[in-house]
């Protein structure tokens, strides 16, 4: 490697927050830009250096065949590829397409069908190429994203947590909702990378982080229609963003 | 307002610079540490340290230096995973942390006046280094000394330079698993060796390192041969953060690898090893 | 004394240079925190209690010291669930320097430990101070802390500190004990000291001696509380169940509930595994080592070359569980467990350890 | 002599677009302004999901513009639901809205416009010869940021804001303790309008309609009647009444237009015109410093309008910090309903509409969403035709970057435009 590393982004079907992610780092993009060079960021720069890059974000997952073509060319353009966001680790909110007919979706959204060429999936780009590490959430968290980073331009593998939010919620203090006050939530089955983001404002967990390495689903599953929850809020529970991840999949019903 | 002392060397690291940094197979490599803060720690064979890369991290590693200079620290580091691959790439000159020594070592003084059987597979042959310097400067307490050493192949053997000098004084035998055209010496697993070794059962105290399946059919075929039990130490690995016992992530059972061992009788090995998931 | 005179214990204990930190109620849930005034304890609020379940609530009396052990714990203060080990910077050339983080511990006074709580302090002592190494910011801290333990006169559903021999009375440990006496408009609190510290802000308060119809109603009252308590497993007890029952099947039947999500071993008052993490800046000047909670249940506790040394729930349920009622004794002399009920509590499928322990004492010998 | 100019992706427009331009002898032939965003299909998905799920799964529509999104679903369902936020909710609402409004406009003048007018490929080329400038861009953006992280819990898709109110009201310590930055922020607006006065416009007008929320008691911002310089003032129940959207021959992408009178454009510059007598004192002063008035109809000056929007929403931010009272409860509770509820509130980048119906059990059966960006889809389009007929002279290169600088005078947001595709089939 001489000079400075080569980063590039790249977007697939996504709502661009987790790149956003890092021009949101306000207090160390300059440091970032003097570490990295930025070869390939469209939303954060117009100009485009050639690969091949030493290090690739790729953010959003793949709908298209165009845009699948375009995957596999940045797997082959970049030494180091990670998967940034629930879109790019489990197929994102446009995962729910998964589980219809999506001719049907296009019909419901668009006057002229003819037009739209999609693909019957959204998969995350793992299902097609080698992907090296993955951050998870909707969206990503800045702290790990800046820990990967920190990571790899030091040369060593990032390792990111696989445990469940209570432990989260337990570092922070904050009395488990479940417990305290019959709140729903998803925190011992998700992974942590938020802070009990959601547990800190009073919220059950929605599961933006995607299943904990070790789901137990049907056990939540368990205390969810023990607080009253409908066979339908549980399916919608972990229909969510990141509905294809297995564990997520199999407790929602499958596909 | 309280002031929290931490000890350099025990809470802190102390810093030391890569003196020299020698490869010993592809993936094996030993550093010479020169202390920066003070004298080197005295060790007793088999005890550890907890050597830090800067921003990298910390992980435990054996002495691999002779006990009887503890100014300089040896340490002999397989790469294997994000800390010690970073390890792998620093230079001579370079500056790490080391908090330590830290375990409990081998138990030299229980073998003197018997025989002592060294055994040794793979990587598992640095922490008893100290074990054959010791005896080397102190043969004359000890009947028989034999270094039992297998490694997969002649380019994984460890200090295969200073393996000749040793024959002078103790008898060292070498086995490898797969020997190649050029390979002279013995083929097969360590356990092989301890049957072509000249020891007296009754009166023999035997070091076992290596990989825990090698450990314990090393230990067994020991056994059968008459060793008792009890005279028989193999040293365990388990992931630790602070090396003290502080963390609790290397408990086995009710011990602490990291201060009751990592040196254990072997009786109290097995019936660790034996349950699953401990 | 009347309850409204701890006023003057808390001013007396803040001009000693101390923090306060007590019992308060916080969103619907008693923590342990920094507190300013008696106003801020837990006036009349009770803990119903089963397991995986917890509401507090006003019953409507005056009792300062009737909700149980709380969601937290004085862990949170004396080992912080996130903490800054060392700091190591890099100068240009190269060169390391190390050094602890620049911080203060204020003393703390703690008003209103529970006396399973007191005794989960002692324990943790055993673990993290008394052995050939300590952790020197637990022992920096621990070492200023003042201690008001108050008698647990109302134990909550999940409690079982009387089996445990923990509780609800204090005999050691303390500087001052309080017990909570009479009712409504008569409740009175007794004082007494236990140590030198103890008996300087006593005498400072310079309270009226006790009757001996109050210190007899005081002992009734902790007796009550004994005797109304949920029976668990004796200390020796739950050590011989769990060392018979290793490879109990019990444990494949509690792994399909539990949830592998760490809470009771992070509410736990004695348990101090930890995790660290090294962190470097992307200047690459400044690293530290920072040191977290780390509950035995996850996966990455586990880890050693090769992968998970417990990767089943079913090993890591019973790692916890066997170390904390069994391997303690080994450890440190006494069992790791005060009864306090948190990790019954707080475990949101309601995994009860007393029920587990009884199970394997059920269960027919291998 | 046939000239075909494409801009493939277009960059430092969040999300992906690009422009295909068919000049034939000097000029233009062709100007498509397209979207290569693949689709999401969110107005299919939502059928199905509860209604009290749409605020956060709307927000995944676009991560620049998150509150906007989450409150014009939070105000249609609201609507249906009979929940009348009370004072302190619209309050706390206003806020986090003007956090976004900072955070965002800071984000597109200085990382996504400024670098045009000053000649730089990026905001980070710029840091070398005006570090300062772009450590002012950082800052001012982190504290909007910060608003919407203390209110909402975090940057991108925040988890606080509920239909009914929020989940948790934040304390007041933790907002004043934003207060000291925001008064930096202020001046830091207020150089921030200079600034971008100083650069160098085009002399390029145009004529469109303005459409705006506008509000009687302040600037709109999260509620309001939907106004235009044509005249309109309706509501948002009325939106279909008045707008609608076409398929149009040439492209694919769904435009909306205004019944009966075609292309039109939301955003700043509409609601500077339309709401100007609602500027704050500073905001006000800063239109008169940067000579912004209502009349302004050149896109370029468009960074300004941005610009004195982001001293309003400072003043705005500060002024509501002040006058805190942390909701209580935090939220008002109600019981699933059928019906169809409309919200309209002003992202960033203009108006964002909102429908959705629902059934009895509150669950969704239909939604459609309008972003800013296919609102002001005909619009941009017919001003980069006019644009590339005045500069067809330059060489390609020049004249790829100068329509790139000009589509970014509209702040579009590609990936909010649910509507809008790839081109995959070619109609001349
Ligand atoms: C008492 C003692 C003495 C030792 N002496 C020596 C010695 O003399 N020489 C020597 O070379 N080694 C020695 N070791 C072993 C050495 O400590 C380890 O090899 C070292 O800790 C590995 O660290 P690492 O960060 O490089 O590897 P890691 O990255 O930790 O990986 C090591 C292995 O652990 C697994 N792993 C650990 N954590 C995770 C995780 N979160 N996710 C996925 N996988 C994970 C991986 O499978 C990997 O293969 C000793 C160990 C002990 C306990
Ligand atoms: S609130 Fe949720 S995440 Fe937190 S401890 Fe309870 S169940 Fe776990
Ligand atoms: S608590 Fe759950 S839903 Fe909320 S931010 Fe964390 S992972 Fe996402
Ligand atoms: S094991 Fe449970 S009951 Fe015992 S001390 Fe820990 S949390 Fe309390």
């Amino acid at each position: 490697m001489s000079g400075k590393p080569k980063l590039a982004v790249f977007k697939f079907a996504s709502c661009d927050g987790c790149q956003l992610t890092v021009l949101d780092m306000e207090d160390e993009l300059l440091a970032l830009a003097g570490a990295v060079e930025v070869a390939n960021f469209l939303e954060a720069s117009r100009e485009v250096i050639a690969g091949p890059y030493d290090l690739g974000l790729v953010e959003g997952s793949i709908t298209t065949g165009h845009d699948l073509e375009r995957l596999t060319q940045a797997r082959a353009s970049c030494a180091t590829l990670v998967a940034i966001g629930a879109c790019a680790t489990a197929g994102g909110i446009q995962a729910l397409r998964n589980f219809v007919n999506v001719a049907d979706y296009v019909k419901l959204v668009y006057a002229r069908p003819d037009y739209i060429t999609t693909l019957a999936q959204s998969t995350p780009p793992s299902a097609h190429v080698k992907i090296d590490y993955e951050l998870r959430g909707c969206p990503i968290s800045k702290e790990q994203l800046l820990g990967v980073l920190g990571d790899l331009l030091a040369g060593r593998a990032p390792r990111l947590p696989g445990h469940a939010v209570c432990v989260e919620c337990k570092l922070a203090g904050v009395p488990c909702l479940t417990v305290a006050r019959g709140i729903p939530c998803l925190g011992p089955v998700t992974q942590t990378g938020c802070g009990a983001l959601c547990p800190r404002y009073a919220r059950g967990c929605y599961g933006c982080f995607g299943p904990q390495d070790t789901a137990n689903t049907a056990s939540l599953i368990s205390i969810l229609k023990g607080l009253g929850a409908s066979d339908g809020e549980i399916v919608r529970a972990f229909r969510g963003y990141n509905a294809m991840a297995p564990e997520f999949l199999k407790a929602g019903g499958g596909q | 307002m309280i002031a929290m002392p931490a000890v350099p060397g025990v809470h802190t690291p102390a810093r030391h610079v890569i003196r020299r940094r020698a490869r010993e197979t592809a993936d094996t490599f030993t550093w010479e540490l020169a202390p920066l803060d003070g004298p080197g720690a005295r060790f007793a064979p088999g005890q550890f340290n907890m050597l830090y890369a800067f921003g990298a991290g910390e992980v435990p590693v054996s002495i691999s230096g002779d006990p009887a200079r503890p100014g300089t620290l040896i340490h002999t580091i397989r790469a294997v995973g994000r800390v010690t691959s970073v390890m792998e790439r620093l230079e001579e000159g370079e500056q790490v942390g080391a908090r330590g020594p830290f375990g409990r070592g081998w138990p030299v003084a229980e073998a003197q006046e018997g025989d002592l059987l060294i055994v040794a597979g793979g990587v598992g042959l640095a922490p008893l280094r100290p074990v054959v310097y010791h005896t080397l400067a102190h043969r004359n307490r000890y009947r028989n000394v034999a270094l039992l050493y297998g490694a997969r192949t002649p380019a994984d053997l460890l200090f295969a330079a200073e393996l000749d000098g040793w024959r002078a004084i103790i008898a060292v035998a070498v086995t490898v698993d797969s020997g190649g055209p050029q390979w002279r010496g013995d083929v097969g697993a360590a356990p092989r060796l301890i049957g072509k070794a000249d020891f007296d059962p009754a009166r023999a105290t035997a070091f076992v390192c290596g990989p825990e399946v090698m450990m314990r059919f090393c230990a067994a075929e020991l056994v059968n041969r008459g060793v008792a039990a009890e005279r028989i130490h193999v040293s365990l690995e388990r992931n630790m953060a602070c090396g003290m016992g502080l963390c609790g992530r290397c408990q086995l059972g009710p011990v602490f690898v990291c201060k009751d061992g990592p040196v254990f009788p072997y009786p109290v090995a097995r019936e660790l090893l034996a349950a699953r998931e401990l | 004394m009347a309850p409204d005179e701890l006023a003057r214990l808390f001013e007396y204990l803040a001009g000693e240079g101390y923090s306060l930190i007590g019992p308060t109620l916080r969103d619907g849930a008693v923590v342990f925190d920094h507190i300013r005034c008696p106003a801020d304890l837990p006036r009349g609020v009770r803990a119903l209690q089963t397991p995986g379940s917890c509401r507090w609530d006003h019953d409507g009396d005056s009792a300062l010291f009737a909700h149980g052990a709380g969601a937290d714990s004085f862990k949170r203060h004396v080992s912080p669930p996130r903490e800054t080990v060392w700091i190591a910077r890099r100068d240009r050339e190269g060169a390391l320097t190390f050094g602890q983080p620049p911080q203060q511990v204020q003393p703390a006074a703690y008003v209103g430990m529970r006396p399973c709580d007191l005794a989960a302090l002692l324990i943790r002592d055993r673990a993290l101070a008394q052995g050939d190494y300590r952790d020197t910011a637990y022992v920096a801290r621990r070492a200023g802390l003042f201690i008001a333990v108050a008698e647990c006169a109302a134990p909550a559903g999940n409690c079982f500190c009387a089996s445990m021999g923990t509780g609800p009375g204090a005999n050691r440990g303390y500087d001052l004990a309080l017990t909570e006496i009479g009712n409504g408009g008569r409740r009175m609190l007794l004082i007494r000291s236990g140590s030198a510290r103890g008996a300087a802000a006593l005498d400072t308060l310079n309270l009226p001696f006790a009757t001996v119809a109050q210190l007899s109603s005081a002992r009734r009252a902790v007796e009550t509380a004994a005797a109304s308590m949920r029976r668990g497993p004796t200390p020796e007890g739950a050590r011989a169940a769990l060392n018979r029952g290793r490879e109990s099947p019990r444990w494949r039947e509690t792994a399909k509930r539990c949830l592998a999500c760490g809470s009771c071993a992070m509410v736990c008052p004695t348990c101090f595994c930890h995790a660290v993490e090294d962190r470097a800046g992307l200047d690459r000047g400044r690293a530290e080592r920072v040191k977290t909670w780390a509950p035995c249940f996850t996966r990455e506790f586990t880890y050693i070359h090769g992968g998970a040394a417990r990767p089943s729930v079913a090993g890591r349920y019973r790692h916890w569980i066997t170390h904390k009622f069994a391997a303690w004794f080994d450890q440190f002399g006494v069992s790791g467990c005060v009864g306090c009920g948190r990790c019954v509590t707080w475990c949101p499928v309601g995994i009860d350890v007393v029920e587990e322990i009884a199970a394997l004492n059920g269960a027919p010998d291998r | 002599m046939s000239r075909v100019i494409k801009v493939d992706a277009l960059a430092r427009v969040e999300g992906e677009g690009g422009m295909r331009l068919r000049l034939e002898n000097g000029k233009v032939a062709e100007a498509v302004f397209n979207i290569y965003e693949p689709p999401r299909f969110f107005e299919a998905l939502l059928r199905g999901r509860a209604a009290s799920e749409a605020p956060d799964i709307t927000s995944r529509i676009c991560g620049i513009c998150p509150i906007a999104y989450q409150l014009s679903a939070i105000a249609a369902v609201e609507g249906v639901y009979g929940i009348a936020p009370d004072r302190r909710v619209r309050a706390l609402r206003r806020l986090i809205y003007c956090g976004e409004w900072i955070e965002s406009h800071a984000l597109h003048i200085y990382f996504l416009h400024a670098p045009d007018f000053l000649g730089y490929e990026s905001a980070l080329h710029m840091a070398k010869d005006y570090p300062d400038v772009v450590k002012r861009a950082l800052r001012l953006k982190k504290a909007g940021n910060s608003l919407v992280r203390v209110i909402g819990g975090r940057e991108i898709h925040p988890i606080n804001n509920r239909v009914g109110g929020f989940y948790r009201s934040p304390a007041r310590g933790a907002l004043n303790a934003l207060y000291e930055e925001l008064k930096w922020s202020l001046d830091a607006a207020m150089d921030t309008a200079r600034l971008a006065a100083g650069f160098e416009f085009p002399d390029f007008t145009f004529d469109h309609e303005l459409v705006a929320l506008r509000h009687a008691e302040e600037y709109a911002i999260a509620e309001g009647r939907i106004v235009s310089t044509g005249g309109l003032d309706t509501t948002a129940e009325e939106y279909e009444n008045h707008f609608e959207e076409r398929h149009d021959p040439v492209s694919t992408a769904l435009r909306s237009v205004i019944k009966g009178r075609g292309a039109y454009l939301a955003g700043p510059f509409a609601r500077v015109a339309l709401n100007f007598d609602k500027l704050t004192p500073m905001a006000r002063q800063a239109a008169a410093e940067t000579r912004l008035t209502p009349d302004e109809r050149n896109p370029y000056r468009g960074i300004i309008a941005r610009a004195v929007e982001t001293t309003l929403a400072v003043e705005e931010a500060m002024r509501l910090i002040a006058e805190y009272e942390p909701p209580h409860p935090a939220y008002h509770d109600a019981a699933p309903r059928a019906g169809t509820g409309f919200g309209a509130t002003e992202a960033p980048r203009g108006l964002l509409w909102h429908r959705y119906d629902i059934d009895a059990k509150g669950l969704i059966t239909y939604a459609k969403i309008v972003p800013p960006t296919a609102q002001n889809q005909y619009a941009i389009e017919s001003d980069l035709r006019r644009f590339a007929e005045q500069n067809a002279a330059l060489p390609d290169n020049q004249l790829g970057w100068k329509l790139e600088q000009a589509i970014r005078n509209y702040d579009p947001c590609i990936s909010c435009a649910t509507h809008q595709l790839t081109v995959t089939v070619e109609r001349s």
